[in-house]
């Protein structure tokens, strides 16, 4: 009987009606990525590489090629150097230090082969470029500052600005701004 | 004004339906027919039956036609295009035809209906008197017809049904 | 009769202008709709599905379809080897022709007085004595678009789309007249324009015929190929039915059709069911306003079903046609007679 | 005003059109077509007579040519599809087997 009385008055179909209008008026969770919103990673992201330096200044790196080594794409060349002049914080420093981010899979098993903590997944997942050079990593690249200050506690949507740059496409964050996603 | 739109409509009824017989795909003639059909419509407006125009569209155009095109593309009609269009006895056709047309053309010259002038009192309301027509002084053969419809469908699902072995 | 054109006085030459203007203005209304319907599905579309929708081009992304229809343009063209290219040519003309001959015979408001000139237009191109049956034998043609471009792009998805259509078409067609028939017995009359005249005062349709309603929705919407009954172009099997093998401005043809006809149902729910132009409750009276809010709310409402219900399986849709919709218009048309006697 | 002649002269030629494709044609298909052709052709008659005559009886008898038109396409197509699908034949020569 209850099974009729819902054909006849099509109580599945209302049922189903009224959660997609109850879904319609209700807040979407997509958000604007490029132009508006940005989500900043947890702080356990692997993202692009970093080099680290030492607190004061000197490069971690001893280009000792374990993280070489380990790599199981064979992503990573390191070329080593001798060098006295205080770069680094023993007198051999890397002389090329590059990555190939094409083939890289961001497994982080450099990170934990590294005797020195001189290489280190940074946050950064902005990767997609135009032409194939710069999917390649270079020691000046992965020394440079990152814009995401690794201190900083991720997981959460900051207010960003789309850029159009002379060097391209530029996402630049807000890091005042923030506030959770869901 | 009328004479020339006539005039467009026939000719176009004309060539669609030499088209309906000379096309070797199937596929074309049944649209050259839909063509056709959709031209007596028009004429039929001419003769202010729109009624009839519009069940002809609906019927013909809408229906007929569509259940022809069905068939055609669930039949596999690649042999059929490629078959020979004229069998033989070709000569007896054309004496056939051409007697035919001789007749038709001697009753139309022998005629004197044809020279009648529409009467001045203009049919109203087509719909409803054809509606009171068809069911006062036609409802036996209405009865008939539906009745003749039904047989129609139920032979026209058991042709079309699989067999059950 | 010509004659009658040379000794045509002002007031004809006047008439004749006034139709001419009246048809342009609605073809060109017809072709410009589906710039605002894209968008608002898309729209419709993402936010039942929790998305924002389009949003890059232009303020809510209202260029999009702009953007989308500059994209149809300027796309290659293309015909598949071995098509039957005359049909190939013909089959999106023949789906969109139909879906504007349509309104031909739809009125949108009864009359209007132009403030100036002091002269009353009529808000209709033709009043037909015959207008439901035209509409429903125009709208019956747009089939062929369907059954030629899947039968002449001579691909078996296109192929099978189009025989799914074909007898989809013809199936709910008839559901779909018999749930006007019962209208036609209320108003007495084959014009659109008398039915309107019938329903006014709130005695809109709706109240008596609502299992009739019912019946024209779904049938409508099998009619038009839209989810939940939209089998001829189904992507889940079909790739994408009669137009897998269209592309570019044939392609845009199609959509056209698809849009006007979604327009064009909507337009007959309201004046078939929802009393056409008259106010509801006891709103005032605005010419054309409530009309087109009317059609609106249809339109949205076909749109939210597409994005609420799945998909029907092609024996569960001739199921509900010859099964359920045909008897029950049947049985509409007698309840219908009987209470009218 | 358009003559009656004229309505009967286009029926007449549609009647023999449709005449000589069932008797040149050998696919069913076109056959039943043809066939669909005659009766139309008689039905602008009926229409044309009726309006001239102005008697309605011309249309209702046109409305019922139409319906059986309809009833035999339907089973005309309900016995091709049996038939192709025992003999695999669109071609009335080859289907022959029904002569004494």
């Amino acid at each position: 009987m209850a099974n009729i009385f819902k054909k006849v008055f099509f109580v599945d179909f209302l049922k189903g009606l009224s959660l997609t209008l109850r879904y319609e008026v209700s807040k979407s969770i997509t958000m604007r990525y490029p132009d508006e919103e940005k989500w900043l990673p947890y702080q356990r992201f692997r993202g692009l590489h970093t080099l680290n330096r030492d607190s004061q200044g000197r490069e971690l790196c001893v280009a000792c090629e374990l993280c070489a080594k380990t790599c199981p794409t064979k992503c990573i060349t390191v070329v080593p150097m001798e060098d006295d002049k205080g770069i680094g914080i023993s007198d051999r420093i890397a002389k090329v230090y590059e990555i190939n981010l094409v083939r890289c899979m961001f497994c982080g098993l450099c990170e934990d082969a590294c005797p020195t903590t001189a290489i280190r997944m940074g946050r950064d997942y902005e990767l997609a470029c135009f032409s194939l050079d710069c999917a390649k990593a270079e020691k000046k690249r992965l020394l440079a500052p990152k814009e995401i200050p690794q201190e900083l506690d991720g997981g959460y949507v900051i207010k960003a600005r789309f850029e159009r740059t002379k060097e391209g496409l530029k996402v630049r964050p807000d890091l005042s701004k923030k506030k959770r996603w869901w | 004004m009328e004479k020339i739109f006539f005039l467009i409509f026939a000719i176009m009824a004309i060539a669609s339906a030499i088209g309906v017989v000379s096309l070797r795909n199937p596929v074309h003639s049944a649209i050259s027919l839909m063509a056709c059909f959709f031209q007596v419509a028009a004429i039929f407006v001419l003769l202010r039956s729109p009624f009839l125009a519009a069940v002809q569209v609906f019927l013909y155009v809408g229906a007929v036609m569509v259940l022809f095109l069905f068939v055609i593309m669930m039949l596999d009609i690649r042999k059929a295009t490629i078959s020979r269009f004229v069998p033989g006895g070709l000569f007896w056709i054309v004496v056939i035809l051409i007697a035919l047309v001789y007749e038709i053309l001697a009753v139309i010259s022998k005629s004197n209906l044809l020279a009648r002038r529409v009467a001045a009192v203009r049919l109203d309301g087509t719909v409803a008197e054809i509606g009171k027509t068809l069911f006062t002084e036609y409802l036996l053969p209405f009865e008939v017809v539906s009745v003749i419809l039904l047989v129609a469908l139920i032979g026209a699902i058991v042709m079309g049904k699989k067999e059950i072995k | 009769m010509s004659h009658e054109l040379i000794t045509m006085d002002i007031n004809t030459l006047i008439e004749v202008a006034l139709i001419i203007v009246k048809v342009i203005f609605v073809s060109l209304t017809l072709f410009a709709l589906p710039i605002p319907l894209t968008w608002m599905e898309r729209k419709v579309a993402g936010h039942i599905q929790l998305r924002l929708g389009p949003f890059r081009v232009g303020p809510h992304g209202i260029l999009q379809p702009v953007a989308d229809m500059i994209k149809l343009m300027f796309k290659e063209d293309i015909v598949p080897d071995k098509a039957d290219r005359r049909l190939f040519w013909l089959a999106p003309l023949l789906a969109m022709v139909p879906a504007f001959a349509v309104y031909a015979a739809i009125p949108f408001g009864d009359t209007v007085k132009i403030p100036f000139v002091d002269k009353e237009i009529t808000l209709y191109i033709s009043d037909m004595n015959v207008g439901i049956l035209y509409i429903l034998a125009i709208s019956g043609m747009s089939v062929y678009g369907l059954i030629l471009g899947g039968w002449a792009s001579n691909s078996k998805y296109a192929a099978m789309g189009g025989i799914r259509s074909s007898a989809q078409m013809i199936s709910y067609e008839i559901a779909l007249s018999f749930a006007c028939v019962a209208v036609v017995m209320i108003a007495n009359s084959l014009s659109l324009l008398d039915i309107v005249n019938a329903q006014k005062e709130l005695h809109w349709n709706i109240i008596y015929q609502p299992l009739g309603f019912i019946i024209f929705l779904i049938a409508a919407l099998a009619e038009i190929n839209r989810i939940p009954f939209d089998l001829p172009e189904d992507e889940g099997t079909l790739a994408a039915g009669y137009h897998v093998e269209y592309s570019a401005m044939k392609f845009s043809f199609f959509m056209l059709a698809e849009y006007v006809a979604m327009v064009t149902v909507s337009v007959l729910a309201v004046i078939l069911f929802f009393g056409g132009w008259n106010a509801p409750l006891f709103l005032p009276e605005i010419p054309i306003f409530w009309f087109v809010a009317k059609v609106a709310f249809f339109i949205y409402f076909f749109m939210w079903i597409r994005f609420t219900l799945p998909r029907y399986r092609y024996d569960q849709l001739m199921t509900i046609g010859w099964k359920i919709l045909l008897p029950l218009s049947l049985l509409n048309i007698l309840v219908t007679g009987l209470f009218l006697l | 005003m358009i003559p009656l002649s004229w309505y009967i002269m286009l029926s007449a030629a549609l009647f023999i059109i449709g005449m000589a494709g069932v008797l040149t044609r050998r696919n069913i298909l076109i056959i039943l077509m043809s066939i669909e052709l005659i009766l139309n052709s008689a039905n602008i008659n009926l229409v044309a007579f009726s309006y001239f005559l102005q008697d309605l009886r011309g249309q209702v008898f046109a409305i019922f040519v139409m319906t059986i038109a309809a009833a035999e396409a339907a089973v005309a197509l309900g016995i091709l599809v049996a038939l192709f699908r025992n003999r695999a034949v669109v071609n009335a020569d080859e289907i022959t087997t029904m002569k004494g």
